[in-house]
């Protein structure tokens, strides 16, 4: 298992560092539009460094399977040993790796710059971990269920944004610092059930996309 | 003198000895400027000791902007007339300007904690500032990651022409947004405006910097041009 | 004997009255023919014919009109199958050796296995990224699935697809090799591969 | 000229509602991250728009010339009769009319709902599309230099973000309703000068991708 | 009979002393030939030799290391020639039809030029998504590049790949009526197309 997953995390390497460009550059962009107002920017800003998150990792969903699909890679996965739900499990722990975690920890930069006091970003970043997780999962069924589709783009966003957003709601509450702990236990609960529902549905979707 | 130097050869020549002397003279300059600037200056009126910042910070900000003017020359000239020692000159100067933008902003920030009271604000000239250094490390991150040298040299050329603009920008910022940051005192249209006890040691340190510059430029270009030769030499040695 | 052809015993594949359509159109109907351990099949037609479509069949990727495929003895065809089809399967940006060791895990390598490079005539070419590879030197890398985790049945399409003749001639050794070893082997191709069919499928009208 | 844009448009316009979906979802989600508090989002919202659509053109940038590099339709450019540098102004005009025109319309809704006054609805749409045309104008310099690169994401991102700053700025000045007459001014001449020098650059970057 | 051969008079194709590497590696060194108006110049060499490299050197896409390349009479070579690479150049989602008069207006279509699709045996296919297309049928559409816009050189990188017999056939019939107009054809092929070459070149040692 975790042999196969580290291979799935060299394998869906390509593009690792994009998100985290992406999740950076947004996070700078935003006081750059907002002004330079201290007050604003304290109490709009660390609900922000959630949205960019979510939307990097909205940003690396299209292209998940879909290249997959197109460069006969899928048909292989087909055929493997490992049953297609534990490859998916994997390939979104792999994301997750490469992923999820650097986001997470670019976290702590991104709040500081956003203004969120110091002293909160340690929750911040484990939330956005576990944030990454439930996003991830959702991911997965969008990136399936929309990969040999011609306008893929906007129905992953479709599919997936809904159940985006319970974890940035409570996320938000966990980096804006209203009940950190129940907001953390909700998201424990997302991320777990993302993670195990996500790539069942995910690999039911696949068998149907190799025509 | 240009045209002289654009054959490898004897810029290899050239440089042996010139970049050793830009050395000595960074050295010197540094060694003359530093304890000027730092015990031997007025404090200023307004701002005491923390004015001592202004003769890093300020030489920093001027070469972070001339290496990269340097570079959109060499860029120009390794575009337009193929010349790969202008392509080397561009590259090897690049992780200088970078250097030099960090230190403009890192002693910007650290002058800014006292005098203004923050680290950092999204005033017009940070902000460009921090968009050069983004640039900077955007040119040395494509020119890393395209493997064939010829192509990364040409395609860093481009990016680096495009990026010029933002030289302006930097200049300009505080005349055009209202800003905390102060406007031009010493190169502005009208004459200087700074005290002339402050000018000594900020001009020094600024040669410092310059020598520095060409120092360090000409070490890395020697190196680069050292590498290809080794891999032009692999490269026909694999052909034979 | 039973040692050198591991696959002889079991049976093999059947097909029964399938048909197939694609995008609205039938392309063949009530196609019937059966294999068994050590034939070679060859598929041949016209472009557009539908010898890939049929192979993905097989495979179990795409959803037959009507028909039955079985894989006797195999409770779980896709776990005794190969697939090569007219993509390689290759990340640009992966090396060759990274690929074939992916390839080890998915498709159960046995233990003491060996980098297949040389037999594909790509020996020192491990490091190399699949994109600076010629077409003919990708195809020959995906080729390297057979020889990594041994399966009984090879679904070839159009296999020496932009090889030399010394790679065409390669991929006939293959299927001759496989076949003796008692392995069942259906190709599509436009041109006769080398070893001699055991029998020959025209498909389409 | 323009019978080869229209073609262009058809051409590129693969993934055309991918990036409004991503705007539309991006700005669903802010309210959520921010909670309902209306003064919060009255002075953060208009900006918000300002980054979604910075966001959404980054998104889209990765692949605009890597497809083509990658499926053999860049050799056949570089054999046309048209100069390369209309080639891709042509590419850049419809991504703007495929992406960048709706986005900016989809800019008054999206305002509407991060609170912006309405009067200002207009003014918005208009800055929204300068804007885009200056995003477009330097991401296709971006995307061509990075066109064969193995980590284009993050590299499009770093090489191009920089140069986004500017017009997020006074775009953001326009959505909240600062100096809009030199903002606007300012905005049309970045939008003008991303649109001559960029496809020039893009051109000659492109000329070398083809290996 | 000069309207017959619209390309006779010019001269055609000069390559003096070409050397090319591609990464760090030589692949031939200080070839040279020339082709005339008329000529069918056959490329043979095993996978990896460097066929492919070659046509991309003479289609102006590579770089050569050293050595000339010269197309007489022409000032912009790449308005002279046609390439038909490995890849086809085709988008999934665009159909047909689409991509015949996007290649018109690319390559400057005469006026009254016709949609091409019933001489590469794919009529009736003009509204198709290419990614609906069978492997030949979307080597046949790729071809239909040579017949909307008459140009003089063609470099074309294994033109039969993935087509049956007839499509080889029509390939090979395509050459050989370009070459009596007076074109010139350099083809990379692992197997003899049909009509004679007038030079035959094996790239690499
Ligand atoms: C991170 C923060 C800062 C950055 C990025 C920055 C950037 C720059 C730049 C780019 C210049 C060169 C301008 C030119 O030559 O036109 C400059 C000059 C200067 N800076 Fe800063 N600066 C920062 C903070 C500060 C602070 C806090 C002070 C003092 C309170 C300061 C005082 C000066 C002075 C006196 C000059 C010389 C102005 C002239 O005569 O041209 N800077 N700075
Ligand atoms: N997704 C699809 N939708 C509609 N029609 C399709 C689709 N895929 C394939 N077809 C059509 O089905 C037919 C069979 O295609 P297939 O790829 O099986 O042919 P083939 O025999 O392998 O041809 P080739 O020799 O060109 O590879 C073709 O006419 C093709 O156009
Ligand atoms: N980008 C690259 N970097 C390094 N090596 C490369 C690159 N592209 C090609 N090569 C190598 O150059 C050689 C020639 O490649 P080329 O594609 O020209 O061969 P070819 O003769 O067309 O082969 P084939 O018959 O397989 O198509 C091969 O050995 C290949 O591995
Ligand atoms: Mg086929
Ligand atoms: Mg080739």
């Amino acid at each position: 298992m975790t042999f196969r997953r580290d291979l799935a995390l060299m394998w869906g390497g390509g593009g690792v560092l994009a998100p985290l460009g992406f999740f950076l550059g947004a996070t700078m962009l935003v006081p750059l539009a907002m002004g330079p107002e201290r007050a604003l920017l304290q109490s709009a800003g660390p609900p922000l460094v959630w949205i960019a998150a979510a939307l990097a990792v909205l940003a690396t969903l299209e292209r998940l399977f879909q290249a997959d699909l197109e460069d006969g890679s899928l048909e292989q996965t087909l055929l493997s040993r490992a049953p297609l739900e534990a490859l998916v499990l994997a390939k979104g722990l792999a994301l997750w790796c490469a992923v999820g975690l650097p986001l997470a920890l670019a976290g702590a930069p991104a709040a500081i710059a956003l203004q969120a006091p110091v002293e909160r970003i340690g929750v911040i970043v484990v939330s956005l971990g576990l944030g990454m997780a439930a996003f991830i999962g959702v991911g997965l069924v969008g990136a399936a269920v929309t990969a040999g589709v011609k306008r893929g783009g906007v129905l992953i966003a479709l599919i997936v944004l809904p159940f985006f957003a319970p974890p940035i709601i409570f996320g938000s509450a966990v980096a804006a610092g209203e009940q950190v702990g129940a907001a953390l236990a909700i998201l424990t609960g997302c991320a777990l059930a993302a993670l195990a529902l996500g790539p069942i549905a995910a690999a039911a979707a696949l068998r149907l996309q190799a025509e | 003198m240009l045209s002289y130097l654009a054959n490898p050869q004897r810029f290899m020549g050239f440089s042996a000895w010139a970049a050793p002397l830009f050395a000595v003279l960074a050295f010197v300059l540094f060694a003359v400027g530093l304890p000027w600037a730092l015990f031997y200056s007025p404090a200023d009126y307004q701002q005491g000791e923390t004015v001592r910042i202004m003769y890093v910070h300020v030489p920093a900000a001027w070469w972070a902007m001339g290496v990269y003017a340097f570079m959109g020359g060499a860029s120009f000239v390794g575009l337009v007339w193929r010349h790969v020692l202008a392509d080397i000159a561009a590259r090897a100067a690049a992780p200088v300007g970078a250097v030099f933008a960090g230190v403009c902003l890192v002693t910007g920030s650290l002058w800014g904690a006292p005098t203004w009271g923050t680290w950092w604000e999204w005033d017009g000239r940070l902000t460009s500032m921090l968009a050069l250094f983004i640039i900077y490390l955007g040119y040395l991150a494509l020119w890393s990651a395209v493997e064939d040298e010829e192509k990364a040299a040409r395609l860093a050329a481009i990016l680096c022409l495009v990026g010029l603009i933002n030289l302006p920008i930097i200049k300009f910022s505080v005349d055009w947004w209202s800003t905390l940051h102060q406007p031009a005192s010493i190169m502005r249209s009208g004459g200087s405006a700074i005290d002339p006890s402050m000018m000594g040691p900020l001009l020094t340190m600024a040669g410092a910097f310059l020598a520095l510059f060409g120092a360090l430029t000409l070490y890395n270009m020697r190196a680069a041009i050292f590498r290809r030769r080794v891999e032009a030499a692999e490269l026909r040695g694999a052909g034979a | 004997m039973s040692a050198a052809r591991p696959f002889q015993d079991k049976p093999a594949l059947r097909v029964d009255g399938l048909s197939i359509a694609r995008g609205g159109r039938v392309l063949f109907e009530n196609m019937s023919f059966a294999a068994s351990a050590g034939e070679f099949v060859e598929l041949r037609g016209a472009n557009g014919a539908g010898k890939t479509s049929l192979l993905r069949a097989l495979a179990g990727f795409l959803k037959p009109r009507a028909g039955r495929i079985e894989f006797d003895g195999e409770d779980e065809p896709a776990l005794a199958l190969h697939f090569i089809g007219h993509t390689n399967g290759l990340k640009p940006n992966v090396s060759a050796r990274a690929h074939i060791t992916y390839w080890a895990g998915l498709f159960g390598a046995p233990p003491g296995w060996d980098i297949p490079l040389q037999s594909v005539g790509l020996a020192g070419m491990s490091e190399r990224l699949t994109r600076t590879l010629s077409q003919g030197q990708a195809r020959r890398l995906a080729l390297t699935r057979l020889l990594v985790a041994p399966r009984k049945i090879w679904l070839l399409d159009e296999p020496a697809a932009a090889l030399d003749d010394a790679g065409r001639a390669m991929v006939g050794d293959l299927i001759a090799a496989h076949c003796k070893q008692g392995g069942v082997v259906v190709a599509a191709v436009h041109e006769p591969l080398g070893p001699a069919p055991s029998q020959t499928l025209t498909v389409g009208s």
